[in-house]
């Protein structure tokens, strides 16, 4: 018995469930010298901008126990380019692509949402809400969950209608199940989390942050039960709403943790770091997990742990 | 050539000087090595809590058991620290051959090789490859102290010449590289330098070069963490053909470079008129956007 | 030359900067098998609460990637047995003690206060607002500004003037550096930081969360980068607060980042699982770092980040 | 006697049937150990990412080389794997003797010793200890498969008499250790039973010794994290002296408890009637609350 992998996201249905997070999987062309990217769920591209961005001065990024915690700012070269070079390589590769959008304005978010929806082949709009809003003096739109809620319905409305919209979450927020619930009410077909966990490393010897950006986003391992627990509340919150789970998967039996949790696929981020051909390898490793527990469709085990567990209390320490 | 990862058996592991030299069976790095790339290995064995890869140019490449991949490192922090306590037949996970190689020149002319400290470690392969098209090679070595120069024995072994040069002058000519770079250029009638150490010495060499009107390629080392393109940390400013500066990644654009096209004075910054700078729309708006990086 | 270890938190001056956490350094008869705890800044005892408790069920750690993940619910003796024979012990070791407290209401904060107020030898009141507040259906009150900065003052007004009142916080709050500040408005003496991190991991064989409370809190070097982000935060909001730092500590260099992002003194958490004398070896490990770097003082050490950085932007990803 | 931590070298590896076998050099341990204490061994190196350290029944102490530890072990997870890898003169970071001992009869009585699987370990110490006093030990050992019984043959030497059973029938009786218990005492006129395995086991096991009226001391092995007593996570329900339900620390408290103390249904529940339970208070309130655990 081959384990049958499909996943629906709502009305869309991926072949399996492993998909490259935003911002950790290049244009595409850096990872496919490792592996066939076409057969995985899905490639989601970094965050495309309207214009290029140059991103933050280096050092960009430090290692932290089992995480790494990072400050690109969303270097990039601008939509313009994307469409032209980087959205049809993809496709040429056989490649689902979702593509990322940031902006800094609502406006940016909905030239952005017009142009992807004018070009064929996009097979997802993934709104990337950590993002700082320039209007608001850069605080990002999903620390303000009416700001984020504006963005998703204005790219919601404006993307061709046959393109699911995802609102990407960072955990960090003063109440994480109303952003979701409000970014669903705004029209997202579904909600991907978690982008990364504020954090700040100092280098002793300079005294410095390590990253230049002084506070970074902390992403890998570390993060996995956090970003769990982040997937588990929103799906006991909204079981109907498709989630795609991430933060911290290395191996095919953290990809199951999130299924279990809620999510209906995974996305494999800064695990690419260490080993570009991770995502191949998590689907094969979940794969080879669902054999050896002889379960049959990988979607039985969405949300599983919540039809084990009574419901979890919130003791600490 | 793609690269390849794979997990690659420990053969030997000796230390010389201040430094370890590690070999590994990795036939499918060997072959499709050009001289200037690194590869990016694994630290920290199956469970670590290091995520990131370190980084290591390719000291040589050898045909035995397939073929054989050398590096040579010193002991900076818990991934170097790791690594030198392996022993033979220990597994290492590497990736590679990685990065842009040296450009070698058609004609058989004058090569001036610098390296600083660990820097010399991707000159050796070049020194070779250049020997083996007919150039001239003389090397130009520094280090802080005796035991950080790196082969200078076999550097003398290679080249027509080998200087070396310590700041504190336990070896060869007290000071650094490239104050006695003008001389060997004028010794050797050098035609091209290629050079690969810390940045302020990249920057002399280039500004020595210039002064001779010679072509210089540099090496640079970035601090990296993926090795293969994806996370974007390893960037510097990079004036490209068109005359515009972006942030290349130094894995996959680089390591090697023009000299004269590194923003030497601007590392760690993002220069004001890199392509995609704050502020830069109003600038530079109507340029060709295609290419990312120099 | 031997370095000057003693740091001021507030009016109050500590031989040297290194502490247990609350609740990993058990009664401190289990580490004074390690070594001598009259040695280190002080001894932080479980938080204490009024009546017995039995805590959670088992299972209640779990192990995660450089991290532990918890939800032990605070078991304890309760206060009286605490007075009659923690305390006394631990004071006739030479240990300073500061005792963590934990109430489900005001009231129970206020009588804890008041009793240790009447016991001699208490060197400080840490008050853990991540425990559940019954009144409002058991949210912490850590998670409602008004409510913490409530107990906090009660706290403070019971209490005898000569014993600091430190208030202890989580990060995962609406706003942390408003918490802070309410909390310093009501009356704290200094604050203690960070608290674990809300997390889950499931159990893929089981399919039910790996910690029977469903919720735990993460911590250990995972969550290092999160805590020091926040010190950084809360010092430079308040540079004039003394600040307990906490999160992931192991190693002497660790404490530094803590003492450079701001805080005074640093505590030993779930590093004490995995090497009980880990608080003498982070303070031997400082001492030699400062010796290392011919550093005579370690509090020229306090904030040296805010000093050498530029302010730090908040860009992600 | 206080536990101590040291790094311990490895002096020998060993693979007997589905089991390892690792002696360290532990002098500090060996001279402090009583049998039915354990060591916690750290796993992972020192960049490891796994913090909660891993508990093995002391198995023997010998005086080589100052005092040597072995303890023995299946792979289950990450750590154990992990272990399973080592070789000798790697060093090993590990803290012991920990944990309450069993306690040894006075007189010279008829002791029986029980074993499931890995939890047959401490029982090889203690047989000793209890020949040395005199006493009649005979063994009854477990496990799912032949290669699952540990030791059966060092028990036969040091035994009066060793029953063995297996699940699938394959060495000794099919069954269970508790299904030839009765038979075993009846023979052996036992006076005490000594236990260690799976929690189901020790219930089983203490239904017999009371059906028989004899005591019994169980070793359980509960899921731990740090050994030491400070983190809490080991909890079982335990009846105190006093009558009163207590979650006690297997590490500390335990991991040898008396039989009939354990509330083996309640296992991995707070018994609604523990000490500090939820509304406990109401019940309980007037009652002596200077002991924590039985
Ligand atoms: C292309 C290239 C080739 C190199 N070749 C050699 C060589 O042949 N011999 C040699 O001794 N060293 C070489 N280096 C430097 C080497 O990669 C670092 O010394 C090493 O990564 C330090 O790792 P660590 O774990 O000891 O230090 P840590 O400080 O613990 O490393 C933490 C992180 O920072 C990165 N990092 C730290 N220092 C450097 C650095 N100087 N350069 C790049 N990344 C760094 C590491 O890769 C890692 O991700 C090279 C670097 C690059 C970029
Ligand atoms: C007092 C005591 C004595 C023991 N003696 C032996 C022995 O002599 N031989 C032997 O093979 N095993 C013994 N065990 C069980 C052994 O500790 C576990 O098999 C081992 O910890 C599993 O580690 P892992 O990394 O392979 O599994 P993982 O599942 O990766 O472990 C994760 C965490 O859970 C804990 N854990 C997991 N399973 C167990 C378990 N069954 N008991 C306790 N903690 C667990 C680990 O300590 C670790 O903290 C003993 C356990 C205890 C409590
Ligand atoms: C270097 C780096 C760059 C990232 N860039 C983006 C991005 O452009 N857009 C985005 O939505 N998330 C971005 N992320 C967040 C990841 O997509 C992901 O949410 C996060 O890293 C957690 O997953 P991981 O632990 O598997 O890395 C980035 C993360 C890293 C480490
Ligand atoms: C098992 C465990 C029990 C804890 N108990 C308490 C407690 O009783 N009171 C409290 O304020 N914090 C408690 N904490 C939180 C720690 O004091 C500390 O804030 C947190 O663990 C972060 O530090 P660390 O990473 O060094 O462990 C507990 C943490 C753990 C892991
Ligand atoms: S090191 Fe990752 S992009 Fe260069
Ligand atoms: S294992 Fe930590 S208290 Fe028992």
């Amino acid at each position: 018995m081959i384990p049958d992998l499909r996943v629906r996201l709502g009305e869309w249905e991926l072949d399996n469930p492993v998909m490259t997070a935003a911002g950790c999987a290049g244009s595409g062309r850096e990872l496919a010298r490792f592996f066939d990217i076409s057969r995985i769920g899905a490639v989601v591209t970094k965050s495309v901008t309207v214009e290029p961005r140059a991103g933050m001065p280096a050092p960009r990024i430090a290692e932290t126990p089992s995480g790494v915690l990072s400050a690109v700012g969303l270097q990039g070269p601008g939509i313009d380019v994307f469409l032209q070079r980087d959205l049809p390589w993809l496709l040429s590769r056989g490649a689902r692509a979702v593509v990322s959008v940031a902006g800094s304005s609502v406006d940016e978010y909905v030239l952005l949402a017009r142009r992807l929806s004018e070009a064929p082949g996009v097979t997802m709009i993934e709104v990337n809400l950590s993002s700082p809003d320039l209007a608001r003096g850069g605080r990002h739109f999903a620390e303000d969950t009416a700001a984020a809620a504006r963005v998703v319905a204005a790219v919601r409305e404006t993307a061709r209608a046959d393109i699911p919209v995802f609102a990407k979450l960072p955990p960090d927020v003063a109440d994480l199940v109303e952003l979701a619930g409000e970014c669903v009410a705004a029209g997202a077909d579904g909600l991907a989390m978690i982008n990364t966990v504020r954090g700040m490393a100092i280098d002793v010897d300079t005294r410095r942050p390590a990253v230049a950006g002084g506070m970074g986003g902390l992403s890998g391992p570390a993060i996995r039960p956090i970003a769990v627990a982040c997937v588990y509340r929103v799906h006991a919150a909204f079981p109907e709403v498709p989630l795609i789970g991430m933060g911290g998967v290395r191996t095919g039996a953290d990809a199951m943790e999130f299924l279990m949790a809620g999510a209906s696929a995974v996305a494999v981020g800064s695990a690419l770091f260490h080993d570009p051909s991770a995502c191949l390898r998590v689907l094969r490793e979940l794969e080879q997990e669902l054999l050896d527990r002889g379960v049959e469709r990988v979607d039985s085990l969405i949300g599983a742990a919540h039809r084990t567990a009574g419901a979890p209390g919130t003791a600490v320490g | 050539m793609r690269p390849v990862q794979m997990s690659s058996p420990v053969l030997t592991v000796r230390q010389v000087d201040a430094y370890h030299a590690i070999t590994v069976v990795a036939p499918g790095i060997a072959e499709r090595f050009r001289s200037g790339q690194f590869i990016a290995v694994a630290v920290g064995g199956e469970h670590s809590s290091m995520l990131t890869r370190r980084m290591f140019a390719i000291h040589e490449v050898k045909p035995d058991y397939g073929g054989t991949v050398e590096f040579l490192f010193t002991v900076r922090g818990r991934g170097t620290a790791w690594l030198a306590e392996r022993r033979s037949r220990d597994l290492l996970d590497v990736i590679g051959p990685l990065g842009r190689p040296f450009p070698l020149p058609r004609d058989p002319v004058n090569c001036v090789l610098v390296g600083g400290g660990s820097g010399s470690a991707p000159l050796f392969p070049l020194a070779h490859a250049l020997r083996r098209r007919g150039c001239r090679v003389d090397f130009v070595l520094g280090g802080a102290t005796a035991s950080r120069v790196f082969s200078a024995i076999t550097a003398r072994r290679i080249a027509e010449t080998a200087t070396v040069t310590t700041d504190d002058g336990s070896l060869g000519t007290k000071g650094r590289v490239t104050d006695v770079l003008p001389r060997v250029i004028d010794e050797a009638c050098s035609d091209v330098v290629y050079a690969c150490g810390p940045m302020p010495m990249l920057r002399e060499a280039t500004a020595v070069a210039m002064r001779y009107g010679i072509p210089i390629q540099v090496s640079v080392e970035e601090t990296m963490a993926c090795g293969t393109g994806i996370c974007m940390s390893c960037v510097i400013p990079v004036v490209g053909e068109d005359g515009i500066t972006r942030m290349a990644r130094a894995c996959v654009d680089g390591p090697v470079f023009r000299g004269e096209r590194v923003r030497y004075d601007d590392v760690g910054t993002v220069p004001f008129d890199a392509l995609g700078a704050p502020g830069w729309k109003a600038r530079g708006g109507g340029e060709d956007r295609t290419r990312e990086a120099g």
